[in-house]
């Protein structure tokens, strides 16, 4: 079902009100739906990056471009109302959740207009509505946070799960492995997604973990892990929806290593030595997750260069107008220094 | 007005809480079948089982995170630590995850949850099971940190922590958990973020919180065989800390003495003393002392342990320097 | 090699002069020492429990009572220089490393003629001469330190080893499996040792491990694992030994779960309530590993009565002046409270 | 004397112990092949090589828990990390593991090593990276705490921190990485636990620490064209505290002002305050002042920053509240 095995599949209708379901099962919407996701993501972060780059983001601004079929996919096959929380790389995250590039972008800009009210900044964001759950910039953190959630859920009796992301160098936090043996001994409804961008910081996966195969992380607590390709947004979807199935099941906790790249340095600031520009070029020119995507639709006839030319200018609009707002908004009034501190 | 012990005010605490919200409940090590390694919650799990009285493994950090993510995903934990010492491995998620989220969230995230447990000094059991962690905490904005005396204000208190949509360090003692005090019958619920006069006085002032106050009132006790009239003030809660209650005692007996289980520097005498400075100038009629614990990691030697942790003849002494 | 293999071999000589080398290869001597080894930790805790009960030792008192084969049998593999750390749950591992009796006991009376002089007290003594780092409070914190001083022997190509002992409930502690990440990436000549007695004060292993296969719990980080018996001093001796070979030829740090079981409660406060009286039974009558090394002993022909009388009084004498000198040893000057702070 | 960046003067106090001592060595997150989150550690991999120089995981307890057992084996590590907010996750260690071994062993177990890094806000990057450990540290015994201004004391005391036998805490900012001062040519040790008189004035004395310094001497020159005379003391080493130099100025200005990057609760600034009504109570003319960040949670927003961090303009207003 994934691109690479659509290349040997027939070759796929060109117009595209006839493929109303793709080989994949899913419907054209759908499809599209999680194409313009990733594009979305896409635009944000580079418009992020130039907002950083004007000074109007201050701080450390923690970029997702070539990661973006993982959240994508995973979080298309999740349901409303299942909780997410993550790390500091965290834009991403917050769009496929569905809450408003605006109130992203103000926050990036530290405006009142922005989620935290401009008092949380690029890493620290949250919305209840959406069941997001942040944005945390203690590497490790976030993981007995979500499985905290999970806890709720189960607690609750909710039906819902909890998406916990975090990076291949958090994996090697010990708070991961408290929360794997909580999570197992209780049966929490909680999937443990690594995404696994082969560098913590300057740190290359091999350098950082003594055994490379991190989904196998979670076996000596009776987690079951998969691996997926995190560069195909479809190949993330469907390792998704099996472990959902499962851990919405009631069968407890699963573990899922996303292989996945970031294309820009670990922050705005780190010119990212410590790898070579054939291995980026690489994944740029071969293994890029949209254009990957997009020439399987195009194979699949799901869309042409029309529909894509609608979605980017939607996208672009779209992210422009964030970054409007992010401008505009003001600043936060300075006795907002005071509230929030207590309830 | 019956009495009981503050182990059972704690318990009794708990269990009224937990009877009146269901999103309650509590978890920490050997808080369950083992009915807790003092026995705070003891029966706790009968009543409420295994759901909502959970034994964890040994994994400070993860069960306090894990305490912090059911708080905001709409519980209400109350997460014992077996001592604050271990607490130290779990103070990134008190801190970082708990104490800064709702500033960070521009007032979205709340994280309604009560850190407890024994702090400060037990009995003979070395450097690294005595720490008093109350001025870390202390120093902490987001966080509500409470430390009560006896039995009325533990379960008052607790109570109210457990009702705080904020996150609360709620720092009990071992040494009192078996002492016996009044608590006042049918709900009884203290307001945190009030200091309480333990006892009237006119001459010097002994501010105190925890097995402090204890030590206070012995000494008060003491001087006043001597005809010095000590007022008493038990601080309580030690974020915010009460400094009006500080303030207008020292006013009319123009003279403090600051009393504490714990290390001397940046402490909550530090804080005391700071505050008398910077608001109380002109009504010292001498320096401020603060008597605490000796500045070293705690001995087990019995006599050398006597000699480091503060007792009610220091405070005495103290007093009647600046008298 | 075991006992129980032993029963199954002919009946053992029952002159003890012709059977220098048992079937366990070692010759008596070791055997005996062994065996010594082993009646010195039992007498040496009965004696502290003693002490306690008389208000002699304060605070908490962990006796190993029950366990005794664990450290006899691995120490008995080690190499003099070879470093051991430790718990709070200590006695019987300073007296395997042969850190004096009465050093040990003064210091459980807090005396200055302890080995901290009185101001560490039961959990905390070293002897740095003998290798021993501790006795420490904190649940799991050890690990790392003990994977830090297999760092410095590598780093000093001392070609000794670190013998890091823990408990089943330490071994849920999220800093051991960064330290195994560290060991195992660096290649450390540590061997980690979960000393599995069933109990992490009075949650049982299954309700506070997700996979009560302790040994596992370093596969994913490349450790290799091994679970040997230890209520048997000769299994745990032979585990031992192939385990050290490994660790010392350079090949990284090793997990060996040793299982166990402590007869006493958790410290002297402890009632033990949450087990049966026939389980506690169980080991004492069928599995205690002094009487099951007795019996094999003398099935071997390697001592009789006499030679076990002879032993016994000696540890006994020990026993009793190490207790004398802990009651007489004087409190510390009062002018200690305020050295060793710095130096 | 030559001029060089606080940033290379802490490379260059390690390379030169390096050099003099096989035994020390540095290790943390992104220290070698990454030259250093914030290139403090320079040039170091090239010169020592990676047994020496060693990249860890992201696991702070795991590795600080190490570096303390290989000091117990013998060596003298250098722990860096990449900010003290994560040591956070360590603290156990610094504290339980390192501070307190020394005295629970009756003096037998030594623990020689450094724990380094950026401490307090940096600029923008909220509330979770900017806290200021300094008065946690600083209130517990058996630790050395350091936390220089300059570029001479950054190099200086590094070097005395790396060569102790006891375990020190050793403060840097990331905000004085980049500027300059004089550093004295060859060899170039400070001794811990002394103050330095930065400015001599005589009509109040300004006490800080780190870049509290800057903001210091910057008031400082402000009020002298108003007339008024400040003399500025950097505290430098804040355990053990120089308390004598503090008195010794506070007696001869009569007035003091203590600037602090940090929450005010329970801080260094308390602290001072304390030492001064306990022993210069005599010597005060005008209640001690502290000047500190404010009390929240450090927020992202320019405007906020800038209204959260203590500032010279603050320290000039305290100044003025009490001439
Ligand atoms: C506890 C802690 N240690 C260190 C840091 C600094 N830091 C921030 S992100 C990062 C790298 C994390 O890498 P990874 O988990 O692989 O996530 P990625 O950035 O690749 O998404 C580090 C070291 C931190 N924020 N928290
Ligand atoms: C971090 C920490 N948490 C809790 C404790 C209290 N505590 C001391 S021993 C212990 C049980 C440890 O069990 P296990 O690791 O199985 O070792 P055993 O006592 O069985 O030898 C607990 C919870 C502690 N000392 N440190
Ligand atoms: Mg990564
Ligand atoms: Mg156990």
């Amino acid at each position: 079902m994934s691109p690479a095995a659509a290349k040997k599949a027939p070759s796929a209708k060109t117009t595209a009100s006839k493929a109303a379901a793709a080989p994949s099962g899913l419907p054209k919407e759908k499809l599209l739906a999680m194409f313009r996701e990733m594009l979305l993501i896409r635009r944000f972060e580079e418009k992020a990056g130039q907002l950083y780059g004007m000074g109007l983001i201050g701080g450390f601004c923690h970029l997702y471009i070539g990661q973006e079929a993982v959240v994508t996919g995973i979080q298309s096959a999740a349901k409303a109302g299942d909780a997410v929380i993550t790390t500091y790389r965290d834009h991403a995250h917050m769009l496929a959740c569905g809450m408003d590039p605006k109130g992203i972008m103000a926050e990036l800009t530290g405006r009142i207009g922005g989620f935290s009210k401009g008092k949380g900044g690029s890493m620290h964001m949250f919305s209840v509505e959406k069941q997001f759950f942040g944005g945390h910039g203690i590497v490790g953190a976030n993981v007995p946070l979500g499985t905290g959630l999970a806890f709720a859920q189960k607690y609750k009796n909710t039906g819902h799960i909890t998406m916990t992301y975090f990076g291949d160098g958090a994996a090697n936090q010990g708070q991961v492995y408290e929360s794997f043996n909580m999570a197992s001994l209780w049966q929490l409804p909680v999937i443990y997604i690594i995404e696994n961008n082969e560098y913590a910081m300057g740190t290359s996966t091999k350098r950082h973990a003594a055994n490379t195969e991190l989904y196998k992380r979670g076996e000596a607590f009776g987690i079951p892990g998969v691996q997926v390709n995190g560069m195909n947004v479809l190949e993330v979807y469907e390792g998704a929806k099996k472990v959902i199935e499962h851990v919405r099941s009631g069968k407890g906790p699963y573990l899922m290593e996303v292989k996945t790249y970031r294309y820009r340095g670990h922050s705005m600031s780190d010119p990212a030595k410590y790898r070579t520009k054939e291995e980026v070029e690489d994944y740029k020119e071969n293994r890029d997750p949209i254009t990957t995507f997009r020439k399987y639709l195009e194979a699949e006839g799901i869309a042409g260069d029309a529909a894509f030319k609608k979605i980017e200018d939607e996208v672009k609009a779209i992210v422009n107008a964030a970054a409007e707002f992010a401008k505009e908004s003001p600043e936060p009034e300075p006795t907002e220094l005071w509230t929030d501190v207590l309830s | 007005m019956p009495t009981m012990t503050v182990r059972e005010a704690l318990r009794d605490a708990m269990a009224e809480e937990m009877r009146r919200d269901e999103d309650v409940f509590v978890m920490g090590e050997e808080v369950a079948e083992y009915q807790g390694a003092y026995k705070v919650t003891q029966g706790l799990l009968q009543e409420f089982g295994p759901a909502r009285v959970v034994d964890t493994p040994i994994t400070e950090y993860g069960f306090a995170g894990l305490g912090v993510g059911a708080a905001m995903g709409g519980l209400k934990p109350v997460v014992e630590f077996m001592t604050f010492n271990f607490a130290m491995q779990a103070i990134d998620h008190i801190v970082n995850s708990a104490a800064k989220t709702n500033y960070m969230s521009g007032g979205q995230m709340r994280c309604p949850i009560v850190f407890r447990g024994p702090n400060g000094s037990a009995s003979r059991v070395g450097a690294q099971h005595s720490q008093n962690y109350a001025p870390w905490y202390a120093s902490v904005p987001g966080l509500l940190v409470i430390a009560p005396y006896d039995s009325a204000d533990a379960k008052g208190l607790l109570k109210a922590a457990i009702r705080s949509p904020d996150p609360v360090v709620f720092l009990e003692n071992e040494l009192l958990y078996g002492q016996s005090f009044d608590v006042p019958e049918g709900e009884h619920v203290v307001e945190i973020g009030k200091a309480r006069v333990h006892r009237e006085g006119k001459d010097v002032t002994i501010v105190s919180y925890a097995i402090g106050v204890g030590l206070a009132l012995e000494a008060a006790n003491i001087l006043a065989a001597d005809g010095i009239s000590c007022e008493v003030i038990d601080l309580r809660t030690l974020r915010p800390l009460d400094e009006a209650a500080v303030l207008a005692s020292l006013k009319k007996t123009n003279r403090l003495v600051v009393v504490e289980e714990g290390w001397p520097v940046c402490s909550i005498a530090s804080e005391i003393i700071a505050i008398a400075m910077e608001k109380g100038f002109d009504d010292l009629d001498a320096p401020v002392l603060r008597v605490t614990n000796k500045d070293v990691p705690l001995p087990y030697a019995h006599n050398l342990e006597k000699a480091a942790v503060v007792k009610a003849a220091d405070v005495v002494a103290a007093v009647k320097s600046i008298i």
